[in-house]
């Protein structure tokens, strides 16, 4: 057993902390105080990019860290999300759409697609979009439409807070050439700006992480080529051999057990930093005592154990093997932790918790969220119930 | 006797404030915070219902019926209730030092607001003569600050210099902070102020317990018509334990807010009495406050996290009112009272 | 509003406390290192008649309480189980059973079964019995089978964890007469004392409230005089007006439905006696500070919630008002704050808990039987349910 | 480098306490909890692993395989285990006093058994040469008491006057409270304590890892079985909830216990490090257990109760562990370490 980062990865986190502390946590709260995404054409993200923020380090066979690339993520993204994670979620890139890309794309809309985000001089963005208006955790259960004619598809439907979606150059979009085939009936298309039939994408007014967009758009009678349509006819429609039909949403589901421990690193992060904010504040007061003192002991105590979950699961991730379980429990629990961590640190706070200028206060606005993105806490459950007691995937 | 109902008197009061709440403060609840202000209409009307001083002398009201008030305008908008009530819990600190002419003054001109809080509720330094120091948070326009002190209640009447602040919830109460700097105390009432402190407390906990009830009932209804799997997701058992729960928890608040005004109304088992149930009331409402105002959210999902739907304005708000007047902690040792639970050992309260 | 006892509930409420103090406290704790039942010619029992404890007081009518008879079972209920719940429930008495007798029995049947509980000179019991191996909550799921031959029934199963059924006269036994008709099938029959075919009812070794019997028992071609049958056919068969198939089953239902605040305000009992003796103790060691009085605060709390829910369920019952939330709200709760207070008390005597001599360590064992007696908390909320969000009758 | 391999030579070691715990320990639980003693077959079969001084220097073993080892036996009979480590924790006092020859005596001496406390668990007033007070739970036949008193480690050999008490639970143990009536101090040592503690503590823990687990275990395997309302009850939503968030529990706390055993051995980050997050996964599995413990029983319903089913043993079991070695309280002080929380700046542990 090991619990430890070795000097390469170590050095790399420093990297991403002193930037964090200087520009993302301040850049964090500008934009929740401004209430709105940051511009797509602010210098912080040709920065990112100058810096190299979104590589991830050299392997040991390049000299570099010995981490997994799974291990790396839950430690990068925890420390991102750290300073802020509205930010961390506005970093330019493939974002979510990347991995169905990866997972469901020919080489060909691979190397189209991804090719141009290998450009580190200019920010670019893809989005993903499942949830509408009827269909939030049942995401087999999307509406939108997609109709085959001729050469082209022809898409119809609503797509609700897809992030980065406002900035995309393209967005993979799930849609349904048939509701009554569930999820065997689910497609992927890749969607690009300026289709004609797309709604210019609206970021909603939401309670917090308000640096990125989290934005909504209809598709009307909008028409993409076949070459869109993700991993090509075939991927979906071969039955027997690798293939099973469902492959779409079964795609889907695979972007998301991948992030799911990243996205309970995130929330690991945004609890550490009530910890910290707390633990600062009642320093700073001279109320490390009594019931404060105890606050903070359980807030780090239950941190403690859910980033410990996140590095189980990571680690479990970069070894192949099975990692269901302790990836959706790293999601469910991270997010708990968080938003407790956030309500005792508004408690430590006291009246200047109400006040509303205190960065607590905000954490406990943003922290919410990570309890319902990429699967709520309920989702988790039962996707582990799945495994532990063979939870029925149709219930 | 043991009874739960509420007298023909509060009906019609209730029914009333109940209707302005519903028809006037909760469709304007979102306006109210952004404009960091009820309407005038709103301001009017409240006084018109007879809600500020509603416990002053005379009116034959009492605890009982301003929790009832308060439950339901918390229901509509709690930044709302908080910035029309000028009086607010200023009277009980008046009331309690005796000063019912300056709480009548008070009720009687538009043009000034009392606030009541303790030096914990900032970082307030305060004399029989002179007050220095912050208090974090406080409705806009606050002309007479009640201090509860340790050895007494003070009114401060000049030097609030008032500064805005955004305000983690509350925003229609147009938060400020205010700063005193050596001002004079304009009176100081060396009386007990936990009679005072009690009824605030209960003032606070009966607008958490409207707050909760909203969130939960928003949450419940919304649950019974989204449909997930098949069926309304308030019938995935999963959600229904949330939701069964959510509503336990409000009335368990709901129940000790009542008892405690019962309490301090009748002044039955003594005026410790009082003070413990209300401080109990109150630590209650914070703590499952933690737990209702995220699951209606949780409950709505993705939904739930955005400024179109009223649940995580709910969140925001609860949260914000339990760090008033001394919050929890303070809370937690005046519900203790004296450990040998004298009206415990009753079996009944 | 008005949350106070009058004079002469609370006069009775001190009889009933000095008779807790002096000998239901002292006999509990003797049974509970005993680990069986109070032998049914205890003594005790003759001396409960004989002071009267089982009868309710007089009504105001007759100069004495104010309060309902519902109100008064809650207070007189969490009274004796703040002494002990085990011994509380041996009390002589129709028990249980006596609730079904009185909602479906005929008028002969209410006279012959409950005419002999008038007597006060000689203790006497009777039993309900409805779980089976196979059904615990899901009580339409029993399998104990009711045949009609002649003028008789024969009746086979098993019936587990019966309260008193080692000394009951009769016991209201539930089967059915044809599983397949779920609710409709069944039907609730008197099984006399001796009957051949009735096995001895045999106590369980039960973690807790020893001093009174769980006693399982079968049934083997036992058989019974059609006169047995509760209610007789016809309050079974009718349909339309008010009889409706299923009346045996709503039978026992109503049996709960009647009981639930009672059950909470013995949880209530039991965490006010952890509340107490967890006091006494951080007293008499002077830990009356920090984490220990957070914690009796918090107990404190807690119980005074559920006793108030308790009081309106019950206030409810006596104006003749649904009750079913508040019944099913109390005793969900009761339970839990029963268990939490058990817990907390334990922490507070620290390895005094450990070493199993305390009171406290006795109640710990107890109250987990308080979220699952008639009905676990799962049932409560499902009940709760039903009227809250119209959760289905077949979910 | 981060990595939850499990060593092979530990894994084999696990494999065969595995089958011990599982063939011959949980069989024989309930005979073991009435005689108040594991068989003496069992005790042999304890000494033959090799896991009576397992920590001691030149095993090359650690609290590694020690937390592996408790688990997998706690998972099986923990009042058995600690029944038959005849060193136990008192390896700990010793070895942080540097008197590795009495723990290797003890270990080597089937008629000596140690026991490690500290003052909280009795009413103890030490001196370095006399000892006056309570020990409230000991198991049978201690020989050697180490006391972790504030200024060193006490080593006490004679006047412990045994008197048997019930248990609340780990009856196999045979309880006793030991009375020291200003009996002589055999040897103290000047050292700092908290090492020995921290080791004491993960003993613990990682046995409440392994009651909880089984509690879990046993619970979920019931629930898939026992059919309510047409389907199994781990497929009622509620129920399943309860199931997936017992095992998250779990998991929690054995990943804790790991990670500080994994520190201890290290000793990466400094010794407070290893001390800080011993006391964590104490103060967590103790917290956890208030939890898994009862809804074990729950799951069950009424079965749950009898003692025909393990998770009654489980809930009382588990509940007792968490008061020994200060319990609760003294871990949480100890896991607060510094406030500066310097590991937890680094984003990992």
């Amino acid at each position: 057993m090991d619990f430890q980062l070795d000097d390469a990865a170590r050095e790399r986190l420093e990297a991403l902390r002193a930037f964090g502390r200087e520009t993302i946590r301040p850049l964090g709260i500008e934009r929740d105080r401004a209430g709105s995404p940051t511009p797509p054409d602010h210098p912080f993200f040709r920065e990112v990019l100058a810096r190299g923020l979104t590589r991830p380090p050299a392997g040991s066979d390049e000299g570099g860290t010995s981490l997994g690339a799974a291990v790396w993520r839950v430690v990068a993204g925890q420390e991102l999300a750290y300073w802020d994670r509205g930010v961390s979620s506005s970093l330019p890139g493939p974002g979510l759409g990347g991995g169905p890309v990866m997972s469901m794309g020919t080489p060909e809309q691979q190397k189209r697609l991804l090719g141009p985000f290998r450009d580190m001089t200019e920010p670019r963005w893809a989005a993903f979009a499942m949830t509408e208006p009827g269909a939030g955790s049942d995401v087999a259960r999307i509406q939108s439409r997609a109709v085959r004619d001729g050469d082209d598809w022809v898409l119809n439907g609503a797509k609700l807070y897809s992030a980065n979606a406002d900035r995309a150059d393209w967005i993979v979009v799930f849609a349904t050439v048939d509701p009554a085939l569930g999820r065997a009936g689910h497609r992927a298309f890749i969607v690009e700006r300026g289709m004609p039939g797309l709604s210019e994408p609206k970021p909603e007014k939401k309670m917090g992480i308000k640096a990125y967009a989290s934005a909504s758009f209809t598709m009307n009678d909008l028409r993409v080529p076949a070459d869109n349509l993700l991993g090509s006819e075939a991927r979906y429609e071969s039955r027997g051999g690798g293939q099973r039909p469902g492959a779409g949403f079964k795609g889907a589901m695979q972007t998301f057990n991948a992030t799911r421990p990243a996205i309970a690193a995130n929330a690991v992060g945004m609890a550490r930093a009530c910890l910290d904010e707390a633990t600062a504040f009642a320093r700073d007061r001279d109320r490390l005592t009594g019931r404060h003192r105890d606050r903070l002991e359980r807030m780090r105590r239950r941190i403690r154990a859910a980033w410990l979950m996140c590095l189980k699961a990571a680690w479990l991730a970069d070894r192949g093997e099975p990692n269901m379980v302790e990836a959706s429990m790293s999601k469910a629990t991270a997010a708990e932790v968080a938003m407790e961590a956030a309500s005792l640190g508004m408690e430590v706070l006291g009246a200047v918790g109400a006040q509303g200028e205190h960065l607590i206060e905000k954490l406990y606005r943003d922290v919410k969220a990570m309890d319902i993105v990429e699967g709520t806490g309920q989702i988790q459950r039962i996707v582990m119930a799945r495994h532990l007691v063979n939870y029925p995937r149709d219930a | 006797m043991i009874d739960f109902t509420i007298g023909d008197e509060a009906r019609i009061l209730l029914d009333a404030v109940d209707r302005f709440g519903q028809d006037r403060l909760a469709p304007a609840a979102r306006t109210a915070e952004a404009g960091r202000t009820p309407d005038s209409a709103a301001r009017q009307l409240y006084e018109d219902l007879g809600l500020i001083g509603l416990e002053l002398p005379g009116t034959g009201l009492g605890m009982i019926e301003r929790v009832l008030v308060n439950e339901a305008l918390g229901r509509a908008d709690p930044g709302a209730a908080l910035a029309l009530d000028r009086l607010g819990t200023g009277a009980y600190g008046l009331l309690a030092a005796d000063d019912t002419p300056t709480a009548e003054a008070i009720a009687a001109d538009p043009a000034r607001r009392a606030w009541l809080v303790t030096p914990e509720d900032g970082l307030l330094s305060v004399t029989e003569r002179h007050a220095t120091g912050d208090v974090h948070f406080a409705p806009a326009g606050v002309t007479d600050l009640v201090v509860l002190c340790p050895t007494g209640i003070a009114l401060i009447q000049q030097g609030l210099d008032a500064e805005p602040v955004r305000g983690g919830g509350l925003r229609a109460t147009g938060p400020v902070r205010l700063r005193l700097d050596d001002v004079p105390v304009a009176r100081f009432h060396r009386v007990a102020t936990a009679p005072a402190l009690a009824r605030a407390r209960l003032y606070l906990a009966s607008l958490l317990v409207g707050v909760l009830e909203a969130a939960a009932g928003y949450a419940r209804s919304y649950a019974m018509e989204r449909v997930t799997f098949g069926k309304p997701i308030a019938h995935h058992q999963g959600l229904t334990f949330l939701l069964t729960d959510m509503n336990t928890a409000v009335t368990g608040c709901r129940l000790l807010v009542q008892e405690a005004a019962w309490r301090l109304d009748s002044g039955v088992g003594g005026p410790g009495a009082g003070i413990e149930a209300a401080a109990t009331a109150f630590a209650e409402a914070v703590d499952q406050s933690a737990f209702v105002g995220p699951a209606a959210v949780q409950v709505l999902g993705g939904l739930g996290f955005m400024q179109d739907y009223p649940v995580e304005k709910h969140m925001r708000e609860a949260r914000a009112i339990g760090l008033l007047c001394g919050g929890l902690d303070l809370a937690r040792e005046d519900a203790m009272g004296e450990p040998a639970t004298a009206l415990m050992a009753e079996g009944v309260f």
